[in-house]
């Protein structure tokens, strides 16, 4: 199984972006750093004890599903949107939600657009192997206007010939719209455009068939999502508490790890990496990072968001 | 005298399966072809337990499925609830655009520079020397990121052609007032046909087939009368007088789309997208360097007795070309200058690292990755490229066969 | 070979002047290659030039024909002086035909387009007519049934003849010949010289680089023989053979003879 | 009579070769031959000498002004301000990425740059075959375990054991080719198996012992990467190659057909056709547990290329042998594998050598198309990290020329050696 | 020729019996090369065979080395029956040595190595045992100073003395010439045909195909006589050249003796 190679190997091969700031970026030490590789060292922490036990694998939005299906990769966490035909046709499992998005349109300020239904005629980069691919055409189509698509590999790359004005408009799920315009020489220069035109429910996915390595990474993800509804963060860890599935949590009564195939005490190594999901979210995309991004669907559900972790029982 | 009859058989025994030559042989592809198929058989055992593992199995009924995507560049109709096999015929017809578009053009970059680096200019040999060795040894798949990057960088923003919103002049106009270089492509009139426009087109075609037609009657006239007929001169009146006469006497059927600028870019006209130029070029220019030299390997072929028993017989340098050299310098190009075509075929599929839809960005990019067919789709990508392969070599050997030189 | 054919040394020459090099010098680079040449050839004139390798035979037969340049002192052929004036060499290179070491054919076209090449696209003869005289000139070499055959066809004996009827079909008035046998095998050699001797009986001006010294004997009015880029030496065959003047025609006599 | 006219004369004295005149010789007649030697040939100088005049001109400012300090792009372009320089400190920040990818440890640089440097000792002996004694050619024989060890580090067993499978494999051929081709073939392969898998073991149980700190193949990138699928899967498709190429000469149909047309498809299939398959599609050929990397997958499919094209080339100079040399080979009572390893490969790969380089650079050039299979070689690095951090986006010139140098030097290199080469079997004695 | 050694077709022969041929026919495809081949070759004896172009000669002693497969009827050598068995091939191989009319040397090997080469690894003498030998052999065809030279250093009628030294490295009791002086220059012909009269007087078995009748006149015990596939007629030298019986082999003789 998925959970014994992992555990033979001593790492975790996981897969990420190329690139794309605040999700997952090396930085200039060659760590990778962000939102999604979080995902990754939380389950890697969990499995192996290492949260540093990760073997990071860069995919573009075309390479992504085919290291999975082979096996290259144990676990995906690359924004990537869960899908019918996705969970379904590819046979993958997705275990759950760490990003509600949508698509968005960015266009330089100066092109005078408040909408993305002015971009009758405008060139549009678009990652290519991507859900956004098939939106726009489904936009641009049901709202019978015309583009001219150029079609672009990563995410760096379109966002190079988006500045260079070899295209108007650049479209991806706004969360990386919004941390690539953070990386700008001049973010100001470029503009979201406020139209939302899909569903863009980002999360971490395994492949179909086991179950087991599912439902690990499934209730790691959860696990930090939990942690934050019921306030447990990195630096309370060790604090006694008096709330029961707390204690389920962090191993402290029953044991829920062997349920899984762990030890008791899974939880909370996961949770020591880099904190609850607030924490994860503060510390790379929150509004205190350059990226700047707010909660908003991605708050609790107890504070208006749509975060809602099954109980740990 | 005597009849053919079967050799005397000798008795068979076990060890002459490895000792005797008649059935050694037949041992060894025995052994051979239990290997392959032991080892096609393992391949195949293991393809179908991963597809199991994984769910999935094989089948080309995603072709029937509505493709979802859009493509820019569209030589038949298309848009995205089309199947993807119409996807893929549109990659396909853009790969075979690009890969003709560039054949003519490498050949004429390959022969300018070849019969320039035989020059008695110094400085223009050694120029197209240069040409050569750079582009020959640097990776196509560089220059073309590189022309691909100066087009999107060099050429101008296409915002500087864009009206300001204050309606004042756009900094830049098209450049004779037809045609633009943009960073987001090259913009030239396109020629549109009213009804009796296919008529106009017809005859111009018919005007091109008329002038190899008055060549031969040159010829056979100098043959029969030994009287040279002008040749240029008419040729130009063949080709503009017919075409010119039916355009007028139909009422000027063809008309001249010029680019105009629209709200992001021009509309009208014929657009050159910078992945199709950059792919274009890059692989005419690449491909021109190893041309080049096919070129002047041929013309060298051609020993110097012939141009100078030549111009011995009084033959003028023009003509030693066309009847002597070019003759015999075309057998030796040719056959490499095919295989450069089957290069240049194959090397389109570059075309995935500038964003160019064609097959391999249809079939073998996005086809692939939003249906997850990766086994289906490459094998298909693979035969497409394979068959051309095949006519373009079946075509190569038909050619030598036909050329070859009589000898003893 | 002498005692096939009368001995033509003896026949009469005109007076009129065929070929005239006066005082000609030729340099490749810094290299003095035709020293001070000067050289009168009579119309009906055969003229054998040798000399040891590297002495400028072929130059000096080269520049006649304009495929060389001279840099100083004048040829003129038939009264037209080859400058690089094109009209003139046109002129000149129309009277001149030439026959190479290695023939020269054209692989690609038959003997006989071969033979029409020139009279079609030069002299502008009716493609009939061109057939004709090729199919003449084709028999007198002793070939016309190659006619259609491609030169790779031929042996070496008849490709060198393929090459003087060639030269022949644009009615030449004088010959040049460079060492028109050394590669041949020798039993094709005695085909070629008896063509060219057949050619000389005709009246033709001849000028001939060759070692073929029976030839030379019988045919030649004139033996020249170079060294060094100079004429050293000229005179009638049997002169020049039994009686050399200079020591280093001695030297060469001596040596090709004696073998 | 013909001795009656007068121009007759016996020159008495050699005179001296006179100079040419003026205009014959010197840098003023060269500039007339080979510059305005006409009205067309003066034009086209002028043509030429604006050409490299606006190349020039462009050029100097850039090299001469360029910069190699700055720590991004927007300090460059202040210190620049508009001189028209170019940023070559993005080479001074980044060649150690370009080189080696952004994954390798740079504590272990040294250990890829000695194996390149040893490259220097391994290659010539191969190359040069008639200049340098044989034995040197052990030093090439040694190479890739010596290159494997240090690129990838890990206990020097592993390479050991590779080394004396490789031998034990060779030693078996030997013996058993009186017994057959096929039967030394087959033994060669068991002997170098079981040597492997017996070090194998060796290995697994002392991974520590005299061990470079391992690298894994996914951390390769960058240039290295480009040199490392060339060396590799042209050395690798030698071999192959030369099975392939007897196999399409041999009289047995079936062995003929298979390989005839395993080499007309991987020919008549672009390379990255063949990378999409090892990206997606090999895999799933491969045993379900079987992890078996990207690169090496990569390498499988490249070095399948390359043989294709090798196995030509070989045909080629096996055609060219006179049938003679079989004959005589047989005559003397050699079987097929003697007569093969003794007599026909040493002459048709000598013949084959001038070939067999020119499809190396092709394949070298060619190693940059992993890149488009979102793989970190030179080009991949440049136009992924480098080109897409927030500190060099946009200096694209300074960027792709240093990879144009390097690919230029090396594959001009060895098309210069490939030419020097023909020129000497040419002039060879036989 | 004849001068120079001792007349070697008067000399013993054995009684044994080195190969025989019996009703042998071999096609190529359906061109039917030979045809009811009979013939028995005594241990010691020497043969020559000759016969117009395309009769079949080199087909005939190439199927006795096996290097050509016959489809019918049967050879033996040294009672060892020619099969498509491999041992049997192999062993017959070991016995006969072979010498062809372009040398066939390996280019890429000194003489020496030529010589070693299938003793180390057919016979697997030891390395300095089969230089030994080599060595003796090639004083024996007077070249022992060359051996260290490669084949391209050295010229024809040397070769061809080091391709039968490298035969008789092998050791072998039959030795089957094929035209082995035919592409050597006239001055090359005579040192390889006293190497085989030597071997002659040794008293090896050879099979010869020439056309040198002096050499045949010399050595041969048998001259046969192939035409068209068949052995048209076969005699001692004498009573084969003073007096043919066959109108063929007449007409053959009158031809190669005209030159
Ligand atoms: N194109 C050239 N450039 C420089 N030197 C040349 C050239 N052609 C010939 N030469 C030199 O000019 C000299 C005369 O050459 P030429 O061919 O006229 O000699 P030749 O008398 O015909 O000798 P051969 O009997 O070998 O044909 C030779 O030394 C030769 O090396
Ligand atoms: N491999 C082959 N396939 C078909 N026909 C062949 C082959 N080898 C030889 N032949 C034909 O068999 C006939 C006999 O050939 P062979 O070489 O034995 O003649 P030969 O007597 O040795 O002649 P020569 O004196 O020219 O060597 C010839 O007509 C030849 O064309
Ligand atoms: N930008 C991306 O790479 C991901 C886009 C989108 N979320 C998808 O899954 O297809
Ligand atoms: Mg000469
Ligand atoms: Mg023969």
């Amino acid at each position: 199984s998925t959970l014994d190679e992992v555990k033979a190997r001593g790492t975790l091969n996981c897969g990420v972006t190329t690139g794309v700031p605040g999700f997952a970026e090396p930085d200039a030490n060659g760590v990778w750093q962000g939102f999604d590789v979080a995902v990754c060292r939380a389950v890697a922490a969990a499995v192996l004890g290492d949260g540093n036990a990760v073997t990071f694998v860069p995919t573009t939005g075309k390479t992504r599903f085919t290291a999975l299906a082979s096996g290259e990769i144990d676990l995906l966490a690359r924004n990537t949107t869960w899908t019918f035909s996705r969970d379904t046709d590819l046979k993958f499992e997705f275990v759950g939600v760490n990003y509600y998005d949508g698509q968005g349109f960015m266009v330089p300020k100066d092109l005078g657009v408040s909408s993305a239904t002015e971009l009758d005629g405008a060139t549009v980069c678009i990652q290519t192997g991507t859900t956004t691919e098939l939106n726009l055409a489904d936009f641009f189509r049901s709202n019978n206007i015309s583009y001219e698509p150029v079609p672009i590999e990563t995410g760096s790359e379109a966002v190079q010939q988006y500045l260079a004005g070899a295209c108007d408009v650049y479209t991806t799920d706004r969360s990386a719209l919004a941390a690539q315009r953070a990386n700008f020489e001049t973010p100001d220069a470029h503009v979201l455009l406020p139209d939302v035109v899909s569903k863009e429910p980002l999360g971490p996915l395994v492949r179909h068939g086991d179950n087991e390595w599912g439902d690990i990474a499934r209730w790691t993800l959860n696990a930090l999502i939990t942690a934050e509804e019921l306030g447990v963060t990195s630096a309370n860890l060790d604090a006694e508490s008096g709330n029961p599935e707390v204690n389920r949590l962090l191993g402290r009564e029953g044991d829920l790890g062997a349920m899984i195939g762990l030890d008791a005490e899974w939880a909370k190594r996961a949770l020591a990496v880099g904190g609850n999901y607030g924490e994860i979210f503060a510390s790379n995309i929150g509004s205190e990072t350059p990226i700047g991004l707010a909660r908003g669907l991605n708050a609790q559900w107890k504070d208006g968001g749509l975060l809602y972790s099954p109980p740990f029982r | 005298m005597t009849t053919l009859s079967d050799p005397p058989k000798s008795d068979f025994r076990i060890g002459m399966l490895l000792s005797d030559t008649r059935y050694r042989s037949y041992t060894f592809q025995f052994i051979a072809l239990m290997a392959i198929i032991l080892s096609v058989s393992y391949l195949v055992s293991n393809l179908l337990a991963n597809l199991d593992r994984l769910g999935q199995d094989l089948s080309y009924e995603f072709l029937g499925a509505p493709a979802g995507y859009d493509i820019n560049q569209q030589p038949i109709p298309y848009n995205s609830q089309d199947t993807h096999l119409r996807a893929t015929v549109v990659g396909a017809m853009n790969t075979l655009i690009v890969a003709f578009l560039a054949c003519v053009t490498a050949t004429i970059f390959g022969v300018i520079a070849g019969v320039l680096r035989l020059s008695n200019n110094w400085i223009i040999s050694k120029l197209m020397s240069v040409y050569v060795e750079i582009f020959r040894n640097i990776p196509v798949l560089i220059w073309l990121i590189i022309i691909f990057t100066i087009t999107a960088n060099v050429f101008a923003p296409i915002a500087e052609f864009r009206i300001p919103r204050d309606g004042s002049d756009p900094a830049r106009t098209l450049i004779f007032g037809v045609m633009a270089f943009t960073n987001q492509g090259v913009f030239v009139p396109r020629l549109t046909f009213d009804a009796g426009g296919m008529f106009v087109f017809w005859t111009f075609i018919a005007s091109i087939i008329g002038i190899f037609v008055y060549k031969s009657y040159v010829k056979k006239h100098l043959f029969a009368t030994g009287k040279e007929l002008p040749f240029w001169l008419p040729a130009l009146a063949i080709l503009v007088v017919p075409t010119l006469v039916m355009y007028l006497v139909l009422g000027r059927p063809v008309g001249v789309q010029l680019p105009e600028m629209g709200r992001f870019r021009f509309e009208g006209g014929l657009q050159l997208r910078t992945s199709f130029i950059a792919l274009w070029f890059a692989l005419s220019i690449y491909t021109g360097a190893f041309i080049a030299e096919n070129v002047r390997a041929g013309i060298l072929a051609i020993s110097k007795g012939q141009t100078e028993a030549a111009a011995a017989l009084g033959i003028r340098p023009g003509r030693i070309m066309s009847l002597v050299v070019l003759p015999q310098a075309l057998r030796v190009i040719i056959p490499p200058l095919i295989s450069q075509y089957l290069n240049i075929t194959k090397n389109s599929s570059l075309a995935i690292a500038v964003g160019y839809m064609d097959l391999t960005g249809t079939l073998g990019g996005i086809t692939l990755n939003q249906t997850g067919r990766a086994i289906e789709c490459v094998l298909l990508l693979m035969l497409f490229y394979l068959t051309i392969s095949l006519l373009i070599s079946l075509f190569m050997n038909w050619y030598n066969n036909s050329v070859k030189l009589k000898e003893r | 070979m002498t005692d096939t054919a009368v001995n033509t040394s003896q026949m009469q020459i005109s007076d009129e002047v065929a070929i005239s090099i006066q005082n000609m010098n030729k340099w490749y680079g810094t290299f003095h290659v035709l020293r001070d040449i000067d050289l009168t050839v009579q119309r009906g004139e055969r003229i054998v030039i040798c000399g040891p390798s590297g002495s400028g035979k072929s130059t000096l037969i080269r520049c006649i024909n304009a495929l060389e340049e001279h840099q100083q002192g004048s040829i003129s052929v038939d009264g037209t002086l080859l400058s690089s004036d094109l009209k003139n060499i046109d002129k000149i290179r129309s009277e001149v035909g030439m026959c190479f070491q290695h023939f020269n054919l054209f692989p690609h076209l038959t003997i006989l387009e071969n033979c029409t090449l020139a009279p079609i696209w030069v002299r502008k003869t009716p493609k009939k007519e061109a057939e004709e005289t090729a199919m003449y000139f084709l028999e007198k070499v002793k070939i016309p049934d190659q006619a259609n055959k491609y030169p790779g066809q031929l042996s070496g004996g008849q490709q060198q003849r393929v090459a003087i009827a060639r030269s022949l079909c644009m009615r030449p008035r004088i010959m040049l010949f460079d060492e028109p046998t050394s590669a041949l095998d020798p039993e094709m050699i005695k085909e070629v010289l008896d063509t060219m001797i057949q050619l000389a009986e005709e009246g033709m001006t001849m000028l001939c680089v060759t070692h073929e010294m029976g030839f030379a004997r019988q045919v030649a009015n004139r033996v020249i023989f170079m060294d060094a880029g100079q004429i050293v030496e000229q005179n009638a065959p049997e002169p020049f053979f039994t009686n050399p003047q200079n020591e280093r025609t001695q030297l060469f006599l001596s040596q090709i003879l004696g073998h | 009579m013909a001795q009656d006219h007068s121009t007759a004369f016996v020159r008495t004295q050699e005179i001296p070769p006179a100079p040419p005149p003026p205009g014959e010789t010197g840098a003023v007649h060269w500039i007339k031959t080979n510059l305005i030697s006409s009205v067309p040939n003066a034009i086209a100088t002028a043509v030429g000498i604006y050409v490299v005049y606006w190349l020039l001109s462009g050029l100097i400012p850039w090299i001469v002004n360029g910069t190699w300090v700055t720590n991004n792009i927007r300090e460059c372009r202040e210190v620049l301000a508009g001189s028209g320089g170019g940023c070559f400190s993005v080479l001074t920040e980044r060649y150690a990425q370009m080189l080696f990818g952004f994954e390798y440890p740079s504590e272990f640089y040294w250990r890829p740059s000695l194996a390149f440097a040893l490259l220097f000792f391994a290659v010539p002996p191969a190359l040069f075959p008639m200049y340098l004694p044989r034995w040197m050619l052990i030093a090439t024989g040694l190479y890739p375990f010596v290159a494997f060890w240090l690129i990838w580090g890990g206990t020097i067993l592993t390479p050991i054991g590779a080394l004396a499978g490789v031998m034990v494999g060779y030693y078996a051929f030997t013996k058993l080719d009186k017994y057959g081709f096929a039967a030394a073939l087959g033994g060669g392969v068991v002997g170098a198996w079981v040597v492997w898998q017996a070090f194998g073991m060796i290995a697994g149980g002392m991974p520590g012992f005299i061990a470079l700190e391992a690298v894994e193949s996914r951390n390769m990138g960058g240039f290295m990467l480009n040199m490392i699928l060339g060396v590799v899967c042209v050395s690798l498709s030698i071999p192959l190659g030369i099975v392939l190429a007897l196999g399409r000469q041999s009289s047995m149909p079936l062995i003929k057909i298979v390989c005839v047309v395993f080499i007309e498809f991987v020919r008549g299939v672009p390379l990255i056709t063949l990378l999409f398959v090892a990206n997606v599609v090999l895999a799933y050929f491969f045993p379900p547990d079987s992890n078996i990397d990207l690169i090496l997958r990569v390498i499988i499919m490249i070095t399948m290329f390359s043989a294709a094209y090798i196995a030509e080339v070989i045909r080629g100079g096996l055609a060219a042998l006179p049938t003679g040399q079989y004959e005589a080979a047989d005559s003397l009572g050699l079987n097929y594998a003697q007569a093969m390893r003794l007599i026909i490969l040493p002459q048709a790969l000598k013949i084959s050598i001038p070939g067999i380089v020119n499809v190396a650079v092709g394949l070298f050039k060619d190693t940059t198309l992993v890149s488009v299979i979102s793989m970190f070689d030179l080009v991949g690095m440049i136009r992924g990290p480098i080109l897409s951090s927030t500190d060099w986006a946009g200096v694209y010139w300074e960027t792709w020329a240093f990879a144009c140098i390097l690919f230029f030097v090396v594959c001009f290199g060895i098309s210069k050696y490939s030419q020097w080469l023909e020129g000497q079997l040419r002039t060879d004695r036989h």
